[in-house]
């Protein structure tokens, strides 16, 4: 027997294949194209207080082996997600972790007691990727003392295990995942998309009505392998390895870079099957290289010696 | 329901200037594909082009299994498509969106196609024709060149009135004026239309003029085409003002009154 | 007659487009090729004081629509540079830009008074991604403290235009830029490659001798160019802006996102006549649009408004 | 001189197990091409794979301009091009790189290939003949599935003498090892070898038992393979011990006591 479970911050998963969030809605739209109770777990769209519009359109554009989003969280909003959304994603044997963000710590802080007292929620993931609009603006992911108050808050509001999903962004995204820890983060999940521009040469424009975007796909996959193996050797938690995994082996890459669970996002845009398949795939390496447990790979390419 | 396929294509050549006729086996997405309705293809094996591309159904043979549709080559995605020879596969995803809707009781309805709009409007036709309801088709390209042949439009060829840009063809003009033309004399009850977003705009104020209800296809670009990634939104009527739709989920057909125009 | 010279930092060139460093050797490689005179300046591989054999193989893997290399500064050291080099480069009658880095500010002073005394160089361009061997290793660029350093001794030891050429891993590449400026840069050149990580699956090993690598190529281009419209807005020196042009259309891009210049990097390597056919399609690309000065495109995308 | 020709492909199909023979027409290649050098192609029209893949020249044919490769379908770059169709075009940059040193004197050589290291060897072994050089070629090879034809390999067909790593074929073992039941015997005064980079270090330990100086062709990832990125290093002997050495333009063929050995 091959064993496909891994635990992450508690939770116990079939397998270590998680959806990204926002690439995965609310997890309906693919459970006509396979059964969700094959993944790990289902990560759902980033929510926010307050019911948010969004960015006006283009919200999208191709780059070479990825793409540019600027969709701005667009979302229902805490309490319609729980009124309306909640009961029906309940019926999914998964595990369901639920993505909060906020532009003010205090924004946080509620959104994490709305989500733990609605019950039937796994997990927080706690995007701090949104502007702090009290800072100017910035990124709370980008100041480790923003991204560690913020974690804070949220400890202090939840019970849940804590997911941190940090940035890319930052010129030392290990040094953010110690932070984040220190102030209570029972897991990391990484990276977020890089932010990108493109610039339509006829319209001499950006492309996309917000300017810039965060780039996603297989073009950025060996900034998010090296972002894991950074952060498995700056801290204990367990990491989500997320960016431009398409494939099983993709997957693997980052097992093996230090991640305990995977998430696929991108690729699911491209085939909906994606994320079952990947899943398959690591099946399909394990016992075709003779490992009797997922849980080896985790962090294997650091060697013995590192 | 949608289906991811690997289709076999059957054919697959330039029927206009710029323009390709493809044709793939697919029996599910025949079978359950509506007008109005489109496909999500991807133009290549690596991830250069990385998305899928979304096309209008042009038509189905439910026999033979076999879907059809138009494209205009306009850069990477649909220049990769081009080369795919038959016999080789494509991999679609569909049927997805929500088609036209046959107004109740309606007899003689307008068909407005921009461009390759033609391509939705060609399966609408032949449903309706089912339904033994009259269609006259306004179809504006433009400059002659592309046109396509009659041959290639079997259910619209006898009904349709051309209109040019640049006056080589038919109307000197655009479709919206010619369709205008007719709008005044004779009575329509319905209409359809699809083509790019300027012309549709056009076509909406004046069918507000006229007081004729329709519907019209809104092109986005896509990520997913099936709803769950937000990045092909539009403008609709809603709650307070308007509110974001999913032009792959939500429409790609919306009633034309619902459309909040850019 | 339209019009395609920039001028940089005091320098004519009869045209935007440079090389990337690292990326065209120096020089005669591709000599063979192409007239080298029809390029706007050659800048040539990074040099150091003392010789240097680089990282062991593999140095370089491939990545979705990129590449990742670790070649390690591989150069014959300043001073067989100056005297085995330097004469023959003369013969191109193209402006030149040769490129210095060190392990210390002090090789730093030291490189730029070498290069300035030996003549017929045209500027410097200053690689600040080297590691700070006695800050611990972290590349001076990604500091901007250690980055205006670098760029403050290189001032006071030459007197030619001095490029300095920033790394992307960085939270706020602008923030860096307003440093190096108010130091003494003349201009600055960005991007270099993003830090990133490729495993082999089957080894269950970083693929790269070096473990990381330099990811570059088109996969990194939206990265490059939100980095450009960002400087753009910080800083009013020229910029040369570089990362995944492949053709004209993605050097006009960066134009249009505020860079003055353009260099051409991983492209050399896929098409030894890439650099000569964005000379080529630029000049198309102004004559199909009636624009007669290339200087118009330079931040055009910013818009009035902004 | 080296040249980047759009070449139109003569022949691409498969000859063994995942292996392919590809001919194309590059008259400026063919015309002078030296045995040893290698061309670096292209695979894809898109950037995903960015960078050329290295292939060995197997053969030319200077009258019609035609140059013919061996390539085993490894990956992606080499996967794309088992795809490409006759009369399509392959972008092709070539010759490359320093090829094969007669020694002066040499009346009796042997050649040792692994796998599709025979590539190179053909092109070597027609210009030996020409030269009337008496040359002995050792092929190994994994399994019988993997050998080629004697038709493939017609200048060296009736002079080679196989090694099957799995007994399918020939002798059974390395074909260092039945090298070795040779060296022994038969006097030959130079080798020159091309394969994987852990049989050409067993067979220089072998060479160098035997007194037998030589070439070996070596291989490593590359990007430009003209010489100016620095990615294709490998360590040769030089100064203080060893230096690094550029595979494309100070290689592939290198003296095999230059080399140091990973
Ligand atoms: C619902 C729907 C139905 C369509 N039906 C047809 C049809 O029947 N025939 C036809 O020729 N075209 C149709 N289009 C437009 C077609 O999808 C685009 O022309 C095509 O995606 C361009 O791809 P490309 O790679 O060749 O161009 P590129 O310009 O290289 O594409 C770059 C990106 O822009 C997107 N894009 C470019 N133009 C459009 C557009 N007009 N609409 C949406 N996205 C775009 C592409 O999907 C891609 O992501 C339809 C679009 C939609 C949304
Ligand atoms: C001078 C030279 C001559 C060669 N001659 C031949 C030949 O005649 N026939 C033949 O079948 N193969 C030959 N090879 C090996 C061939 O280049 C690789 O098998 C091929 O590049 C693999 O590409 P891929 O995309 O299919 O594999 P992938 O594994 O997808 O390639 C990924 C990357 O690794 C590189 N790579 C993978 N394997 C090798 C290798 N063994 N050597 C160098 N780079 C590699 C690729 O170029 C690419 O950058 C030669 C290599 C060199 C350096
Ligand atoms: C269309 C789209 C929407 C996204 N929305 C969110 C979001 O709401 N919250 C979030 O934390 N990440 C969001 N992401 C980022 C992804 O979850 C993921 O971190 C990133 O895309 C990298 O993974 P990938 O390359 O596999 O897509 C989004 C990505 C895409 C492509
Ligand atoms: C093989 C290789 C070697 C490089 N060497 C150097 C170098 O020595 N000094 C430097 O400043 N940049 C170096 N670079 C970075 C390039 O100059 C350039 O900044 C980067 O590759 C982004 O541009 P590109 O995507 O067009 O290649 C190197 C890049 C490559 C691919
Ligand atoms: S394309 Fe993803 S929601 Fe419409
Ligand atoms: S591949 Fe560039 S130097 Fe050899």
């Amino acid at each position: 027997m091959i064993n496909t479970a891994v635990e992450l911050a508690g939770i116990k998963l079939k397998n270590p294949v998680l959806t990204a969030s926002g690439t995965f809605g609310y997890g309906y739209e693919y459970a006509r194209f396979f059964d969700l109770s094959r993944l790990g777990a289902l990560v759902v769209k980033t929510l926010t207080l307050e019911p948010r519009k969004g960015n006006p359109p283009p919200r999208i554009t191709e780059t070479p082996c990825g793409m540019l989003n600027a969709v701005g969280l667009e979302n229902p909003g805490a309490e319609r997600f729980i009124r309306e959304i909640l009961p029906g994603l309940k019926q999914y044997p998964v595990p369901l972790i639920v993505s909060i963000a906020g532009c003010s710590v205090e924004e946080y802080a509620t959104m994490a007691r709305l989500m733990t007292s609605a019950g039937s929620i796994d997990a927080l993931e706690v995007n701090i990727s949104c502007p702090n609009v009290k800072a100017g603006g910035i990124a709370f992911g980008t100041v480790p003392e923003m991204a560690a108050e913020v974690i804070r808050v949220v400890r202090l509001n939840t019970d849940l295990p804590i997911i941190a999903k940090l940035t890319p962004n930052v010129t030392d995204i290990a040094g953010i995942a110690v932070v984040v820890v220190e102030a209570g983060a029972d897991a990391v999940s990484l990276i977020n998309t890089v932010t990108g521009m493109v610039i339509d040469i006829e319209r001499r424009r950006p492309v996309l009505a917000n300017q810039v975007g965060g780039l996603s796909g297989p073009a950025i996959r060996p900034i998010a392998i090296r972002a894991v193996w950074q952060v498995y050797r700056a801290v204990k938690v367990p990491i989500i390895g997320m960016g431009g995994i398409m494939e099983a082996r993709d997957a693997i890459e980052f097992m093996l870079a230090g991640a305990r669970a995977v998430a696929v996002g991108t690729a699911n845009l491209v085939n909906p099957l994606a994320a079952d398949n990947v899943v398959r795939g690591i099946e399909e390496y394990l016992a075709s290289h003779g490992i009797s447990d997922v849980n080896e790979l985790v962090g294997a390419a650091h060697g013995k010696e590192d | 329901m949608s289906f991811i396929v690997e289709a076999e294509i059957i054919h697959n050549h330039k029927v206009a200037e710029g323009c390709y006729s493809l044709a793939f086996r697919a029996p599910e997405i025949a079978e359950s594909a509506q007008p109005g309705q489109f496909v999500h293809l991807r133009c290549s094996r690596t991830f250069d082009p990385l998305l899928r591309r979304p096309l209008g159904i042009q038509g189905i043979d439910r026999r033979d299994g076999l879907v059809k549709v138009l494209y205009q080559v306009v850069g990477k995605g649909t220049g990769l498509l081009s080369g795919f020879e038959p016999g080789s596969r494509v991999n679609v995803l569909g049927p997805l969106g929500c088609g036209f809707t046959l107004p109740a009781g309606a007899r003689r309805v307008a068909l407005i196609a921009g461009g390759l709009g033609i391509a939705p409007l060609c399966f609408l036709y032949e449903t309706l024709a089912e339904q033994r309801i009259e269609a006259v088709v306004f179809h504006g390209v433009r400059s002659a060149g592309q046109a396509l042949a009659p041959d290639l439009l079997p259910p619209v060829a006898d009904r349709v009135l051309m209109a040019a840009d640049d006056g080589s063809l038919g109307y000197h003009g655009s479709v919206v004026k010619l369709f205008e033309t007719y709008a005044g004399q004779e009575p329509f009850d319905f209409f359809f239309a699809a083509g790019p977003s300027p012309m549709l705009r056009a076509l909406s104020i004046v069918a507000k003029e006229y007081h004729l209800p329709g519907e019209v296809s809104l092109e986005e670009r896509m990520g997913c085409g099936i709803g769950a990634c937000l990045c092909c939104n539009c403008r609709t009527r809603g709650e307070d003002g308007w509110r974001y739709s999913r032009v792959c989920a939500d429409g790609p057909v919306f009633p034309v009154e619902e459309v909040v125009w850019p």
